[in-house]
């Protein structure tokens, strides 16, 4: 699974994708974050108020209980502030 | 008639007034234009932002704008519009965006382009970083742009 | 920093590239700007219209719109606006007028540049005339303008 | 007194403006009108609605029951239709 990241959680991990392989306990965009959080320390920052993270499966904005099954790219980002 | 799209997100500066003559040209059935210019402020003193820096998703920044031009134009009876993004290291006084709506009539083309403009506040997935003398820091959402994003969803 | 109006009345076109330039020029406090041209429209068929014809008041037109100006200065943090207004004989396709309002943050450019319109479509001292096949006719007022002119006197 | 015609007022009249000398008991802008319109024929259709008719003072937009003493310039149109 493809992740990306944006903005301040991209600075905090210190890169902008990775590949990674979430274990099958990860059923959710929360689950998901939850579990990279656990990562290292860079990934504890970039996620430590999940509530602000922002997230998008193949490019359309998904809620934190929307299932990961199937997802080819999951973004994660901080608000938009775009205009 | 047709009512045209046209969404580009560049690095470039854009030209208003060549926009709209690509969106009125050879027409008779347009009486409003509506324009909207986002610029880059610098405000003054310590607090001063000395640049600009736009990122964004690519792919889905268009996919996401192209899905709310269309909603837009199911909502008013516009002729076209125009939306362009720019992204990358803006100065200060340097357009940052902006949107085009034609219509028949001014309220269609003021409401369509506030109701863009809303929308590209608050879920356009862009993100904008200031830099000021204290360092670079990324700009936070903002309660009034939610709550004007909001106005369009209640019936 | 100043505010600068600009009120002009004219029988030639504008050009709302230069116009926008004028007002943000060498400004780094202004965010937003918004612009409306209203065009004339000629529609099809039988009651096409072939041409437009602008009266009005003169030295009236000019002092109410400055009257009107002046109100959008006070009730928005606007930081300059241009009223450009055609008159005598226009052809479908041909800008009638334009409204361009600059501000810090986009909600007073949008609501100043509609409550101008809203103002000169109901009470700027102008009339228009509209040429068909089947001869010359006033436009009439309407109840839409009105109901749109009437939202600013709410409080 | 100087009086401007516009639109399809100046059109029925036939005339842009005139100097007009009403009578002392023309006291306000009705009063005004319902002398005009008693001028003849021309008048008569311009002002066969006074309720849909316009008027400016010194150009400033007036009401029926405005008085026009001391007026230099006072103006007729129907509803404005600019923008």
């Amino acid at each position: 699974m493809r992740v990306l990241y944006f903005a301040w959680v991209r600075e905090r991990i210190g890169k902008a994708e990775e590949s990674v392989e979430p274990p099958a306990s990860a059923a959710t965009v929360a689950d998901l974050i939850a579990w990279l959080a656990s990562r290292g320390e860079e990934y504890a920052h970039a996620f430590e108020k999940p509530g602000v993270i922002r997230a998008a499966i193949d490019k359309v904005h998904v809620k934190p209980e929307t299932a990961i099954r199937g997802a080819k790219e999951i973004a994660f980002f901080p608000p938009m502030t775009g205009g | 008639m047709s009512a045209p799209v046209t969404i580009r997100l560049q690095t470039s500066d854009f030209d208003v007034a060549a926009e709209t003559a690509a969106l009125t040209r050879g027409r008779t059935d347009i009486g409003a234009v509506v324009n909207f210019v986002g610029i880059c402020r610098g405000g003054e003193g310590e607090g001063a932002i000395s640049a600009l820096t736009l990122e964004h998703y690519p792919g889905m920044a268009e996919e996401e704008i192209a899905r709310h031009a269309n909603e837009a134009l199911a909502r008013w009876p516009l002729t076209g519009l125009t939306i362009i993004h720019r992204y990358g290291r803006l100065m200060p006084g340097e357009n940052i965006m902006m949107v085009l709506t034609a219509s028949a009539h001014r309220a269609a083309a003021f409401e369509a382009a506030q109701f863009l403009m809303d929308y590209l506040k608050t879920a356009a997935p862009f993100w904008k970083s200031e830099e000021r003398a204290s360092g670079a820091r990324w700009v936070e959402a903002t309660r009034e742009d939610d709550a004007a994003a909001a106005r369009w969803t209640k019936s």
